[in-house]
């Protein structure tokens, strides 16, 4: 395969464009940031555009290091729709916060350079050829958030940086050992031959050599390392209180595309664990993880007294569902994973920008604090509701479309218990968002000293994202359109063909 | 539609209208006497009724027509039921409306629209009045229809006539036990229906007891003549298809006029018959309590059930 | 709206008479795809839904006008209208569940609409979000396994596959839809939504909620049960017959002792759907017995009861809005003496409570008789189970039927007769034309159905025929006859005859009546002076000996305070009585169930300690078993 | 690499070594006192490096000797160092507060952890078959341990210790099993050690200025409970 240099410009460009924005982000004002971020979104999602078109027209892009195959390319659409979102919401959003006196301009342009950076790295993560390079970037994700998590300086900011970067560390170091222990297979996998080191599509073609034993256990600790990353239990803690924290720009950067890579460096190492160990191997860790994750999720949002905590254990609930559709495996519930991720991915970034809009009008994240939000605030409760009902998976989003697909694969199957487990915590899940939401949302508007002195309109940029994100995945969910066919690719993909 | 059933609905129809202030004088005559009493006579409620007539209609203020056509719908309702059921004969004037559940529903909706006009009024009177007889009426509907259902199992319809059919076939079926349990359950649902002992005093008027009058208190005049016709009417009509239902004998099943003029007089006969008996048992029993009524109506529905259900095990 | 409505009405009344379409549109609903497919089962609830969209659009047009529509509502009615219709159309099992889920949502929607005015609205609206989810996802589950042996998720792979179904699965599919299904039809005990949603909506989102979208439930069990899995064992269908007895019982007890006007109607719905559920079990029952002839008649009754409740129920749903809007109360206790001041309202209420009733010539009254004669002819059938199971059938309907007669005795006689028991019902004026219109259209279907069932009786009976493979059970146009067995009635010449009747005697009263004028008169208040409002009998007192006579089954709350006069204490200065019907079956299961979740929010708090030492143990000590159990595994 | 082909001095030297990396990690569990675990940290850090020269002298390899001088460079002197200095800073404590699992149990859970191990790496080390390989079980033990002083140490440089014992393991495990794992993601891996190391020293910093302590059982404002 020869790969001419546009081509392999476009490959650089999703990890480039961002870099470069970074730096830029380090010397310009505040307004040109601004409008970098959402040009430099907009090409990353061109560029993810592109890559798309090109390998479902002509198969995978090899390039230094690089490897552009479907699934690549699909989450780098994940990537490039979210940033776009984030990126059209997070000039009004700063420009809040600095008026408040909330945020120092010194650190509002350290943001726009460490979020820059944090995208420059999940594009890598995606792009990495080598399992290692993978590995490397999404470590890098979390140096890169550390600082994000703890920028409000506050108690709660700084616990909830060092809850993140420990727990994460921590995991994601288990995953490193299991890369080494996979090495270790792959090195012995064909006598005298070289061995494919940690280049994933060779790992893949070689996995049905790869000893047992020891990737049995290098599985267990990628799943559980990555798994951390992704937001799944038993190592998910950090998760709650790093999105509860950090500026609403980057927790819907951290829940709708930071656990959506991690998620799908997961299910890369799936393909290799099912080549290698059988489809049931990783099957009943997924299953374990998905329902684990889920009960974390449904205990703890039962009584949930904040409304992004309890956006984040939604989080852990989708990536709960995410686990239970790759744990099922198979062609329809792979592709729904896939339509999940992109659909989490948009609502639940839609969701963070709202419930940040909420706790700037309102000053407070706890939910019994605020009240009556669609008296005075029709625009924004309305996209917040929106957003929390299509978390629930109702159509017309695409949320709906997938979870149909994984329960319907998953009923089909012998793993139909683990399905009917889940759909009941979900829906546990459901009544207790739908509860807390409609304490925020529904009645009179609470009257009281500064009740009516905050605007009813929204913010353009950040009503342009709101309704651009529930749009869209209301789009999605009617049809995937020109998507459908990436998806398919990638479903190819992670069913180990090249 | 025949013209056995076309003549035997005018007759049916004039002998109800006619007879039924009779009945009535009939009843409280035996009663007089059971008690002692002289007694004003068989004809004195036609008397009654005559006298009302010749009175002026009277509107009271607040009410609006509901008060004012209830009468005439009690009426007439209960004189579509005596024109299409079998009392004189089997055939039916209307047999597509001589069902068993749609005279019996017919004669609920008489009872309806008065407790209507009963609310319409406003007083404290008309809503308790109302508020009990549609209670009583809540609880006799589903024996009623239970009994419905036993007595049509055997007959394998609810048609009437086919049912009255079937007896005269077949005698010996009253005396299954379906049959004398349907009877005692039917019975009390006419006792209840028409307001008779033990459910309510027809000839009280202390607010604490009364059901039927508390509701018509407001009434006087020809709209009083129609109620009290009407009641009276209810009364034979029930009775009439009791005794077509259970004590068939005597119906005429033919056109010719002496087996009509048997089944006029049978039809007299069965129906005073019955009712100087329940004039008579009356006399030996006191009003019960309102909320003893339900006990009472619960017994019924019972025996109603197990009609039905001994109608199944014994075929 | 109203052009949707009559578009799925036309659309529905075309199906009906066999002119089947579908198209699939798999481009759309990813990993699905959407696929409709209309036959003539799906015609009888788009015509009925389009019906009722009609009816209820035009009011809303009139809503709309007097400014109680926000623009929510505007906007999520049509939604709501358009995927009401879609259900029915849907040819998948994928597009059910989606347009299942879109009226889901935009009901919701409609729900919520007046949160701003009544605190119980956002409480009415979460018990409905959170029911509609359980009931979906039992849906989607019962629907999923039925679908397991398919090719893929169409009605008509399932329906060929389903031969294939073990029996274990089709009943656990058959019972989980069952459950599903049921809730959205008000069926006891998952019926707790209905009487909290249904009057806290906007009236005409209740008229279509209560009038179109229950139907639905009814719908997808008819489909899955009769349709798809082909019939099934006979205990499936007794399940069926008995939840919808006591469903029928238990809401027509608890509107009979209610006094909120909507509350009522919402629990009359749960009756009547009680109703349906009965005639559809009696139908299953018959076919798995073998009578197919008998289950004809008996999803006949089914159809055409859903339909004429789908009518009565619109009208009193719309003019108890009317009221609403004019009174601004629902509570029948503060209504009355509308009749003169809201005659055309109170001129449909009249009709619709007529029709509701069961009583002759009612339009529900044709579709219980039918009902009851599939019964009654039912019982000769053999086996123990019919000969207990019938009997009970029929005394629920009977103790139904005259329970409704008494609440809508009540409704109509206390809510619209007598004198105004508040200022806001003495001020009360008649609503707009476009709402009137909507109200009288709504009536005039009433009306129909109750004259002429027999124009749609046939067709209804074809359909129903079709179903359990069986000729039709009803033919007839002036009188109803039954196919098979013996039964015959005519609403038609029953009315003629009535109005004979009323005729006659009116002429035989002006024939001896003496003299011809009326005089008015004061009403005799026993010399005490003008009567008032508060001597009148309230809804309340109206149902008092009902709700004694069945305490033991309401388990009611009574109060009764009494203050003394500070001189004396055998001088009563006032009493104060309180009396609160708790739903029994929610406060048995419901509380329970909610304490539960309570406890488990409470307890599982415990999991996020903010400790990262528990952190960290959680995935320490799960990578410790993983490990050991490698090991062990090995 | 020829696993044949280490001598048995090699082996001795490498099992020496081995034994210091498990030994150091024993101890840091065993000791409350601050500098003192700094210091067998340091020594960790050098067996590590040492581990890995004589990997490098047993294949006669010039790149991997160059290694080892790095990784004794950054294990054995930078990460320590930097340790040091963060402790300097935090302020005067100088114990570990109360631990949430007292030292008796916690060295008897040690013992649980090299045996489990053991155990686990028994493929890991029949698919090797050399002397390297079988010195893998006691680089997953230290792995082990440093996750056990993680989850029961409340002093942030302690916490950051296990962090750092838990990185030290698995690159014994690396080097120990396969030559390596590629020069661009073995630096990558350094690199992102070194940084999450620094971030964690400025957080730990934070800490103490927001929190005015260092015990990490105090660090809960944020919880659900």
């Amino acid at each position: 395969m020869t790969t001419t240099l546009p081509v392999a410009a476009l490959a650089f460009a999703p990890i480039a464009v961002p870099a470069l924005t970074a730096a830029g982000c380090a010397v310009a004002g505040r307004r040109t940031a601004g409008a970098a971020g959402v040009v430099c979104a907009l090409a990353m999602l061109a560029a993810a555009v592109g890559l798309g078109a090109r390998v479902v027209g002509s198969g995978p892009v090899e390039v230094a290091g690089l490897r552009v195959d479907a699934l690549s390319a699909f989450m780098l659409v994940v990537i490039g729709a979210v940033a776009t979102i984030v990126a059209v919401a997070t000039p009004a959003h700063v420009a809040t916060e600095v008026a408040a006196g909330r945020l120092a301009p010194r650190t509002a342009r350290r943001q726009g350079v460490l979020v820059h950076a944090f995208l420059a790295a999940m594009t890598l993560a995606v792009l990495a050829a080598d399992l290692g390079v993978l590995w490397v970037a999404v470590e890098a994700t979390t140096i890169v958030t550390a600082f994000l998590v703890g920028q409000g300086r506050t108690r709660g900011s700084v616990e909830a940086a060092w809850k993140y970067v420990v727990i994460c560390s921590t995991g994601i170091a288990l995953a490193l050992l299991g890369l080494v222990l996979l090495n270790h297979a792959a090195a012995h996998a064909r006598p005298g031959a070289d061995g494919p080191g940690l280049d994933w599509a060779a790992l893949v073609a070689a996995a049905p050599a790869l000893d047992p034993g020891v990737t049995r256990i290098a599985v267990v600790l990628l799943l559980l390392g990555f798994g951390a990353k992704a937001g799944l239990a038993p190592l998910h803690a950090w998760l709650p209180d790093a999105h509860s924290q950090a500026p609403a720009p980057v927790s819907a950067l951290m829940s709708g595309v930071l656990l959506a890579v991690s998620f799908s460096a997961i299910l890369r190492v799936k393909v290799i664990a099912d080549a290698a160990l059988g489809a049931g191997f990783a099957r009943a860790l997924l299953l374990g993880a998905a329902l684990a994750s889920l009960t974390v999720a449904a205990s703890l949002l039962l009584a949930q007294r904040d409304y992004k905590r309890m956006l984040a254990y939604s989080s852990i609930e989708h990536m709960g569902l995410l686990a239970l559709g790759a744990g099922i495996g198979g062609v329809a519930a792979t592709a729904a994973v896939l339509l999940h991720l992109l659909g989490h991915g948009l609502v639940k970034s839609a969701a963070f920008l709202g419930a940040g809009r909420v706790a700037q009008l309102t000053g407070t994240s706890r939910i019994d604090r605020v009240r009556g939000l669609v008296a005075t605030q029709p625009g924004l409760a309305a996209a917040f509701g929106l957003a929390v009902l299509a978390l629930l998976g109702l159509p017309p989003f695409s949320l709906f479309a997938s979870e149909l697909a994984i329960v319907r694969a998953g009923l089909g199957d012998a793993v139909g218990w683990a399905v009917v487990v889940a759909l009941v915590l979900v829906v546990v899940i459901g009544a207790a968002m739908l509860r807390h939401t409609g304490r925020m949302l529904l009645g009179p508007a609470p009257d009281g000293p500064g009740a009516a002195t905050a605007p009813r309109r929204l913010p353009g940029g950040t009503a342009l994202a709101l309704a651009g994100g529930l749009v869209v995945a209301a789009a999605l969910g009617v049809t995937a359109g020109p998507l459908t066919d990436l998806i398919t690719q990638a479903t190819q993909t992670l069913s180990g063909a090249p | 539609m025949t013209a056995l059933g076309v003549v035997g609905g005018v007759l049916q129809a004039a002998v109800v209208v006619g007879g039924a202030p009779l009945l009535l004088g009939l009843m409280r005559q035996v009663r007089a006497r059971l008690e002692g009493r002289a007694g004003p006579g068989i004809g004195q409620p036609w008397r009654d009724l005559r006298k009302l007539l010749r009175k002026q209609s009277i509107t009271p203020r607040g009410t609006t027509e509901v008060f004012r056509v209830a009468p005439v719908l009690l009426v007439a309702m209960t004189l579509v039921v005596a024109v299409v059921a079998p009392l004189v004969t089997t055939a039916s004037a209307v047999p597509a409306v001589a069902d068993l559940f749609v005279v019996v529903a017919l004669l609920a909706h008489a009872t309806v629209v008065i407790a209507l006009a009963g609310l319409d009024s406003g007083t404290a009177f008309g809503g308790m009045g109302a508020s009990r007889e549609v209670t009583v009426l809540a609880l006799v509907e589903p024996t009623a229809l239970v009994a419905i259902f036993a007595l049509s199992v055997p007959a394998g319809s609810t048609s009437l006539p086919a049912i009255v059919g079937t007896v005269l076939d077949d005698p010996q079926r009253l005396i299954s036990p379906t049959s004398l349990l349907a009877a005692v359950a039917l019975a009390t649902v006419i006792v209840a229906e028409t307001g008779r002992l033990p459910v309510d005093n027809p000839s009280t008027h202390l607010e604490l007891t009364m059901i039927h009058e508390a509701m018509v208190l407001e009434y006087a005049g020809p709209d009083l003549a129609l109620v009290e016709l009407g009641s009276a009417m209810r009364l034979s009509v029930y009775l009439g298809l009791f005794t077509s239902l259970f004590v068939p004998w005597g119906i005429a099943t033919t056109a010719t006029p002496l087996a009509l003029g048997v089944g006029v007089a049978a039809l007299v006969v069965k129906v005073g018959v019955a009712g100087a008996v329940l004039a008579a048992l009356e006399v030996f029993l006191a009003k019960l309590r309102l909320f003893r009524v339900p006990e009472l109506l619960a017994g019924s529905f019972l025996l109603a059930l197990l009609a039905v259900t001994t109608a199944y095990v014994l075929g | 709206m109203v052009a949707a409505g009559l578009l799925g009405a036309v659309a529905g009344v075309v199906a009906m008479t066999g002119t089947a379409w579908s198209v699939a549109l798999p481009g759309l609903l990813p990993l699905t795809g959407l696929e409709f497919d209309v036959d003539p089962l799906s015609g009888v609830f788009l015509a009925v839904g389009g019906a009722v969209a009609v009816a209820a659009g035009i009011f809303a047009v009139g809503a709309t006008r007097h400014g109680l529509d926000r623009p929510g509502v505007q906007a999520a009615l049509p939604a709501f209208i358009g995927s009401l219709l879609l259900v029915p159309a849907a040819g998948s099992i994928g597009t059910l569940l989606w347009c299942w889920e879109l009226m889901a949502l935009t009901s919701l929607v409609l729900v919520v609409a007046e949160h701003r005015e009544r605190p119980a609205v956002a409480s009415a609206g979460l018990w409905y979000a959170v029911m509609t989810h359980v009931g979906f996802v039992a849906i989607m589950v019962g629907m999923l396994v039925a679908a397991g042996p398919a090719e893929d998720g169409s009605f008509v792979a399932v329906r060929a596959g389903a031969a294939d179904l073990s029996p274990a699965a089709a009943s656990l599919a058959f019972l989980v839809c069952l459950a599903g299904f049921g809730s959205k039809a008000g069926m006891v005990p998952l019926h707790p939504w209905l009487p909290r949603a249904h009057p806290e909506a906007p009236s005409h989102v209740s008229a279509l909620m209560s009038a179109a979208m229950v139907n639905l439930g009814v719908y997808g069990v008819v489909r899955v049960g009769i349709d798809l899995l082909g019939g099934g064992p006979s205990w499936w269908w007794v399940t069926v017959l008995v939840l919808g007895a006591v469903s029928a019982v238990y809401g027509i007890l608890q509107a009979a002792v209610g006094s909120d006007l909507k509350r009522l109607l919402g629990y009359s719905t749960t009756e009547n759907m009680g109703l349906v559920l009965v005639a559809v079990g009696a139908c299953g029952m018959f076919a798995a017995g073998g009578d197919r002839a008998l289950a004809g008649l008996a999803l006949t009754a089914a159809l055409l009861h859903l339909m004429t409740h789908a009518a009565f129920k619109t009208v009193l749903f719309l003019s108890a809005g009317s009221v609403l809007h004019a009174t601004g109360s629902r509570d029948l206790d503060a209504l009355g003496g509308l009749r003169s001041r809201m005659p055309v309202t109170t001129a449909a209420f009249g009709v619709g409570a007529l029709s509701a009733s069961a009583l002759p010539p009612g339009a529900a009254f044709v579709s219980e008789w039918l009902l009851l004669q599939a019964l009654i002819h039912g019982l000769p059938a053999p086996g123990v189970v019919p000969a207990v199971v019938l009997p009970l059938g029929v005394a629920a309907i009977a103790l139904t039927a005259g329970l409704a007669v008494a609440t809508f005795v009540k409704a109509f006689g206390i809510g619209f007769l007598g004198r105004p028991r508040s200022g806001a019902a003495a001020a009360a004026t008649e609503s707009g034309p476009a709402m009137l219109a909507g109200i009288g259209l709504a009536a005039l279907a009433c009306v129909a159905l109750a004259v002429g069932p027999t124009v749609v009786l046939p067709t209804l009976a074809d359909i129903a025929g079709g179903l359990v493979h069986a000729a039709p059970a009803v033919t007839g146009t002036v009188a109803i006859e039954l196919v098979g067995v013996t039964g015959v009635l005519s609403p038609l010449l029953l009315v003629a005859a009535s109005a004979v009747g009323t005729a006659s005697v009116v002429g035989g009263v002006r024939l001896l009546a003496r003299r011809r004028d009326r005089r008015r008169a004061r009403l005799w208040d026993c010399g005490a002076g003008p009567l008032s409002a508060r001597m009148e009998y309230t809804a309340t007192s109206f149902a008092e000996p009902l709700q004694r006579v069945f305490d033991g089954v309401l388990a009611s709350e009574q109060d009764v305070d009494v203050s003394h006069h500070r001189e004396s204490r055998y001088l009563v200065a006032a009493v104060s009585y309180r009396r609160a019907l708790p739903d029994r079956v929610e406060r048995r299961l419901y509380t329970p169930l909610l304490h539960a979740m309570t406890t488990w929010g409470r307890v599982g708090r415990g999991l996020a300690t903010g400790s990262v030492h528990r952190y960290l143990g959680y995935g320490f000590v799960t990578l410790c078993g993983l490990l050991a159990l490698l090991v062990v595994t090995r | 690499m020829d696993p044949a082909a280490m001598s048995p001095p090699a082996v001795a030297l490498l099992d020496v070594a081995a034994g210091a990396l498990l030994l150091t990690a024993v101890l840091v569990v065993w000791r409350r006192d601050l500098p003192t675990i700094l210091r067998i940290f340091t020594a960790h850090g050098i067996a590590l490096g040492a581990l890995v020269g004589v990997l490098a002298w047993a294949q006669r390899s010039v790149e991997l000797g160059l290694v080892a001088v790095g990784v004794l460079a950054v294990r054995g002197g930078l990460l320590p160092w930097l340790l040091r200095r963060a402790l300097a800073r935090v302020g005067p404590a100088r114990r570990e507060p109360r631990p949430v699992v007292g030292v008796a149990a916690s060295l008897l859970a040690v013992a649980a952890l090299v045996m489990l191990a053991f155990a686990v790496a028994v493929p890991v080390v029949e698919l090797g078959g050399s002397a390297a390989t079988r010195a893998v079980p006691v680089a997953v033990a230290v792995v082990l341990i440093g996750l056990l002083v993680l989850v029961t140490r409340r002093h942030t440089i302690s916490q950051l210790v296990g962090f750092l014992l838990v990185d030290n393991g698995i690159t014994a495990a690396g080097f120990l099993t396969t030559a390596g794992i590629g020069l661009v993601v073995e630096v990558g891996v350094a690199l992102d050690v070194l940084l999450v190391v620094l971030v964690l020293q400025v957080l730990a910093g934070r800490i103490r200025d927001t929190f005015g302590e260092v015990d990490l059982g105090e660090l809960r404002e944020l919880r659900d409970r």
